[in-house]
């Protein structure tokens, strides 16, 4: 990229720790959108709350930051009601795998066209330290403080299991690539998660820089369209996989689903009441003369 | 409701009961649209248990030459599907009430007429026709005219197999016949004096209404968590919707829908979610941040007895206090709450443009009564004029939270217009960015509560009903208007009226005198606390004299009103 | 089993249709419980709200019957109070897998002792029959009125994804084979998943008895030590096969990790308060003298 | 707080400012226990921002002869360790203030004096030690012994390694050599009058005294989601608690730690959920539960402004409406606001014994203010006696929902005796089966409403502040107690006194004879809309006569209140 990103904002200040992995992340974000040659005005970021989630408050576009745990239904509902919009929810791991696991995992059966981007830090980093669903077993925090005994969520056999449409992970430490992975997160048609691993240095020592560049390493040779073998890399643990898992084409969409966009794209803002189509079908209760 | 024979008093209380799956619905829907092909006023209710088979239900019809419109107690004849059924229902049958039923055993008040109901279904079919059996008998009695019941028969089963079909309509003419024969040996009468054609024709329940009034009201996205009694405005907008260009989502918890309506909200289409009160509690953080990112948002809450499940399928008016205190924080939001179907449509319509146009929570509350209860309409539905969006097409340099001096921003959309379109859940400047800045704060929480003034102006007066200037004055809110109406009718005194409230927050100030005026309120709700009562007393000082709470699961009736008020009235020595 | 069962009770009236799988699963679950050599004062049914969350008022037997979806944190809670007691998890589908999805992402990882029992009707029964999250593509009802258009749910390989402890499907139509894996499940030490299959045959007339007799099979010489073969077949979709798909022994359970029993084993309830440690503990704020 | 010297008042009040991660909580805790060790008595309080570097935090430490026990915006001195905290600390600086930094820019009120913070902190080991360095200096310019202040730096970093201890006392002791040149120059000056220890020793915050009193109320699982201002007593219980055989877990959401609450009361244990508004509004159809099931439950309402997530890391007591509210249908409940740490012990642990004896849900509510200041206690803590649980052995036959004239039931325990216990959502009978029986609905409603009774006769009495029969009167709750009661030290006036409440709701009717008396009740609350106040008005008909709001997201200072009553007494011409 050459020039001015059309995505830079003159922020103030910045919320986030110096050296912190959410820098890598904003960036590698508004570089993939203006690579892709989309306007400010045509992006719509969703967040919940959480140290990731002040995103959308550092770059140039149209946000909702909302709460905890719930970007994914309100992002849902912004691309069925205008399907012209780039729709991206982006936030913690705490906020998409805890509190909102729910969502994530209705919304993944669900198919609408959004890149979901989750900043899993493996820490709850705003509420300063406590373990999130993706911390390791024994990682030990002022609440865990005989260390974590439950299993840690993978992210990706999770969306996997749910024939999620498309499933990548990437590491904030390596702008270049996370930038292709997104792009094509963004550019996928229908769900897709990017579970993008986050060194959190102030409250994360055990899952640092260093650390996730010894446990990572890029796909290669693998068979995107393969949900079996996207599951078995998945399922790695010795070391991380990076890249695209699984993207299924064709998929339908679940605001293509609903038949509101079949005859015309004009998004729902534009659509006026029918009141004769209403009037007509109340007249369906009346009293046969 | 007052004495004399129901051919006086020109109307007609039946009670159908039996099992759930016995098809009492059917036999609501066939002999309503008879009575009303032949003229007649029909009100129809519902009470029935949560659960899918078994058990023991019953509706209540009521046939009128004039205007029904509200629940009664009083019952002039039965028909038992089931035997169980009696013995609940105790209470709403009169010593003077026919009881038609097939082998029942007598059981306290009431006279019991055996009908062959089994026998003439079998042979119709089997016992799944003996809802069609049921309805002929009545329409025997009554001596209506054969070509009208079949033609409610095929109404009622239209889309189904011809085969069925037939068999519904042999069923119903072996049932008329048997009717007539009953008729005519003299043991039943039960006519009626001639039709007077009342009102509008249309005939509604209150879920219809709501929905209808929804759609009016440019609804075009509904989210929802199926919860009773609110499912049903959710399954019409899904069956009469979409070719209105209606998307209807089931979500998959309370939570998500929430947030789904303000995600169309905020991308300018007009989101709805319809819940019951523990889906609304839950809820209740996603109030708080409509109010707190300024989207609108429209909920329906349709009210049954709590605590938690409660009584899943009844009515109470028991939620009012959760929706006032719904959501951290300190904001203004618009309950409304409808007490009919005509009232049901115009809030709904009304919620939206509320909602629109000042950027607040509003939530309607209904009840499992109004709901499932069919009306003839009086008045009419205002569908002309199509509600006109308040979104602006913004420039660059938009700011989403301009302070203003009514509070209200105007509001863009992403993708019209240059700007862009930032919403916080923290506390923000004017372009919807995270502020500490402890001043602007200050400027943001006046900005929000400013919206009471527009509210205030916009707020709808109580109704008053009954004479002018009475000194005793019941009390009453949402879905109890039409029965507290025919009570005051029955009891025709000049000393008493009433005030009722279709908008229960922010009370409408217009009224305030009405209700400072008279010297005894009574304060009348269903429910044990009298919550509605208490709003009245913390923000008007209002102090009850007298309170009628009902809270067993069941609409008031119109008798237990009057009578309810009549004790009131003699003890005040009125 | 000979003569009455501890567990029966009787009900004047059981709020279920006629033919409906429930009876099955109720008889089967009594069984499997007398079986185990029981007594009811030992056994507590946790259950939410739907059709299948009645089942705790249709046999003797402790029971919390709480808020539509949030049987299992309940259920956690009380294992982790008196690990004494033998806590049955069960709900509906819906229940489940819609409304308490998240509560069941995050039990799997706690891995408390539990047997957790889903009546997978493939519906909303007691709300009349609108689209569950297992409703199968297509599925119309008075609110998916176009079919349903999400893709299924599968709690197996969902359950499986996230490592759980042990993994089953039955048939409600298969009282005998059903009392075996409920029996496993019951005595597995861990979080125990039985999804059973069962019909409900008022509002669910695709997924019928018959169907489900043609579109089942039992699994036979399964490893149930293998997680890859327990994810693959479970992810079979032509026919389901039915059995324990996963069994895993010796893990730590959540009421086991935390450190409570490890001493001895008397419930809270028993536990004074101990004074003098709190004393102790209030002393470290005052000053030095 | 009054007028002359900090010598005369016997008091200090240091602002220490700078940004997150620059250690301000090292230097309040480092010079507490300094000041502390001398015999003084020390409060401290927190504001600061919602991230975890940079930005721009205060802390108040206020040093008193005698007992100092709430926020003031008066500063004698300010250590500046980030220059621009300067703007945004503008309203609490006076002209006589002192202004110590590094290079700091001139910018409206106070005395500017530059001391070498970055050089000494570089000379230590870099720019971390620059709070040790503060915490130096002001011991210096106060005159402290240095061995204090080396065993205060050796304390606060108990547990670190050796090499770090070194350098933060080589910083501490640069620093206090800086400062004591500076007294020696003349240019600052800031003697106390000789302390006079007062009260207990203890030094609590508010979140290790409600802390400690849920341990001593026998609370033996926590459950919770993180959220602030709640989380300190979470950790706070992790930390300490499972020695005492405390359980704590993180819940995946508040809805889970909720039921996680109730699933433990029901086998017998103790548990409670501590959270803020957002979280208390998700657990809201879970309270319902609690009230219909008849299970305890104890939440610790932590608020901060809202609404949504508004300012997360500050002060309001903006949530008792929600509080109220929340829960669908109608119960008791009791809602508790502790003003001090003293009343924070007794009032978490009495909220265990309130929801066990009374089978209702408990909810405390604080706020960050009183939960993130320290105090030194005046009144010691009642930690004998513990608790005994009201459980009963059951015996066959058992009914958890048994009728009595109370309308509490023995509550039996899976695993203790011979009984079976049932428990339900819906409504049920004594047994806890599903019921439809509307005549038993009746029944349950009043059994469940009957409670109101026994909290009635428990509820905690307001506590009336300065002199009898004045015709003023403060009214107050929860956090703002030891603000008001300054204030009025201040103003020592004798037709001026306070009245505060602890309980809440249900509200005490042993206090309203007091409210009622007073000629001019004048509201004091910390947020926009006069919740209590409301609540006030419902219940007793208070008419307020002024309101004192505050809603910027910091606390009230003594001299806020003081000089607003003082303002209010003004114009009533008192
Ligand atoms: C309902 C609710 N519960 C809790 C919180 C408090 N809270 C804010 S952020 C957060 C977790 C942050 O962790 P994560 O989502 O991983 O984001 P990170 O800060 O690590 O980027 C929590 C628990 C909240 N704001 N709302
Ligand atoms: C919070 C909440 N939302 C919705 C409901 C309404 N509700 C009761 S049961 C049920 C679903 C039942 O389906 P399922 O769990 O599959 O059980 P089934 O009846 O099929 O056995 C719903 C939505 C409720 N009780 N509480
Ligand atoms: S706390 Fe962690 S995640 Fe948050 S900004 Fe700092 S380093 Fe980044
Ligand atoms: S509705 Fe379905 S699940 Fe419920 S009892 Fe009837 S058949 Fe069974
Ligand atoms: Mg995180
Ligand atoms: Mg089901």
């Amino acid at each position: 990229m050459m020039g001015k990103n059309p995505f830079d904002l003159e922020v103030e200040d910045i919320a986030w720790c110096p050296g912190c992995g959410n820098f890598g992340i904003l960036a590698a974000l508004k570089q993939s959108l203006a690579e892709l040659g989309l306007a400010p005005t045509e992006v719509v970021l969703v967040s919940g709350i959480g140290q990731a989630a002040k995103l959308p408050h550092y770059l140039a576009a149209h946000f909702f930051n909302g709460l905890h745990g719930r970007a994914l239904p309100v992002a849902t509902a912004i691309k069925a009601a205008n399907p012209a919009l780039t729709v991206v929810a982006e936030s913690g791991d705490g906020d998409m795998y805890g509190e909102g696991g729910n969502h994530f995992l209705h919304a993944i059966r669900r198919n609408p066209d959004l890149a979901h981007i989750v900043h899993n830090n493996m820490v709850y980093g705003l509420t300063k330290g406590q373990a999130s669903p993706t911390s390791s077993r024994g990682f030990q925090t002022p609440l865990q403080v005989r260390g974590v005994a439950s299993e840690p969520l993978n992210p990706l056999t999770l969306a996997l299991s749910l024939r999620a449409s498309f499933v990548a992970r990437a590491f904030a430490g390596d702008i270049p690539r996370t930038v292709e992975i997104l792009k094509q997160a963004i550019r996928h048609k229908g769900y897709a998660l990017v579970d993008i691993l986050q060194p959190c240095v102030t409250f994360n020592r055990v899952n640092t820089f260093g650390w996730f560049r010894k446990m990572t390493y890029y796909l290669e040779g693998h068979d995107v369209t393969d949900p079996e073998a996207a599951y078995r890399r998945a399922s790695e643990s010795d070391r991380l996989p990076l890249g695209v898992f699984f993207a299924a084409a064709g998929r339908a969409t679940f605001e293509g689903s609903t038949g509101l966009y079949e005859e015309h794209t004009t998004p729902l803002f534009r659509r006026p009441v029918d009141a004769a189509r209403l009037g007509a079908l109340i007249e369906t209760f009346r009293r046969a003369p | 409701m007052s004495g004399g024979s129901n051919f006086e008093r020109g109307e007609w209380n039946l009670l159908l009961a039996g099992e759930a799956g016995q098809g009492l619905q059917v036999v609501e829907a066939l002999l309503s649209e008879a009575f009303r092909q032949e003229g007649y006023c029909v009100f129809s209710g519902q009470e029935f248990m949560s659960r899918i088979r078994g058990g023991s239900n019953s509706t209540l019809l009521r046939i009128g030459s004039g205007p029904v419109r509200a629940w009664s107690d009083r019952t002039d004849l039965a028909i038992v599907f089931d035997g169980k059924a009696l013995s609940r229902l105790e209470k709403r049958l009169q010593a003077e009430t026919l009881i038609l039923g097939d082998g029942l055993q007598k059981a306290g008040r009431g006279r019991i007429l055996d009908v062959p109901l089994r026998r003439l279904a079998q042979e119709a079919g089997g016992a799944l026709f003996v809802n069609s059996v049921g309805a002929g008998i009545l329409w025997g009695i009554f001596g209506g005219r054969p070509e009208v019941l079949d033609n409610a028969v095929r109404a009622s089963f239209s889309g189904k197999e011809a085969a069925l079909v037939e068999k519904n309509l042999a069923a119903a003419g072996s049932g008329l016949e048997a009717g007539r024969k009953l008729k005519d040996s003299g043991r039943v009468s039960l006519a009626l004096a001639g039709p007077a054609a009342v009102g509008e024709g249309l005939h509604l329940s209150g879920t219809e209404a709501i929905a209808l009034g929804a759609m009016a009201g440019g609804c075009n996205f509904v989210f929802s968590y199926p919860m009773s009694p609110a499912t049903g405005i959710v399954t019409f907008l899904a069956r009469h919707g979409h070719d209105s260009g209606i998307l209807v989502e089931q979500a998959e918890d309370e939570i998500g829908a929430a947030n789904m309506v303000l995600g169309a909200w905020y991308a300018g289409a007009r989101g709805m979610a319809a819940t019951s009160g523990g889906g609304f509690a839950l809820m209740s953080e996603t109030i708080s941040l409509s109010a707190m990112t300024e989207t609108p948002m429209v909920v329906v809450l349709a009210q049954r007895p709590g605590p938690a499940t409660g009584l899943p399928t009844r009515t109470e008016q028991g939620d009012l206090q959760l929706a006032l205190g719904a959501g951290h924080g300190e904001f203004p939001r618009v309950l409304l709450a409808p007490g009919n179907p005509e009232q049901g449509f115009a809030l709904a319509r009304e919620s939206f443009d509320l909602a629109d146009s000042c950027q607040v929570p509003v939530i309607l509350l209904a009840d499992q009564y109004l709901l499932d209860s069919h009306f003839d309409l009086i008045a009419p539905l205002r569908t002309e004029a199509p509600p006109q969006a308040a979104i602006v097409e913004t420039t660059a340099g938009y700011r989403r939270y301009l302070l203003t001096p009514s509070g209200i921003s105007p509001r863009g959309v992403p993708g019209w217009g240059e700007g862009l379109i930032g919403v916080d859940s923290d506390e923000h400047d004017e372009s919807g960015h995270i502020t500490e800045d402890l001043e602007l704060r200050i400027k943001m929480v006046d900005k929000r509560l400013r919206k009471f003034g527009s509210l205030a102006e916009k707020a709808i007066p109580a109704e008053w009903l009954g004479p002018e200037g009475a000194s005793h004055l019941a009390v009453c809110w949402g879905s109890t208007l039409e029965i507290v109406r025919e009570a005051l009718a029955c009891l025709g005194r000049q000393d008493l009226a009433a005030l009722h409230f279709s908008q229960v927050f922010p009370l409408p100030e217009a009224s305030r005198q009405q209700l400072e005026r008279a010297k005894c309120p009574i304060l009348v709700e269903g429910n044990a606390t009298g919550q509605f009562g208490v709003l009245l007393t913390q923000h008007w000082g209002v102090r009850w004299r007298h309170r009628l709470l009902k809270y067993n699961g069941l609409p008031f009736s119109v008798e237990e009103v009057a009578s309810g008020l009549r004790r009131i009235l003699q003890g005040e020595g009125a």
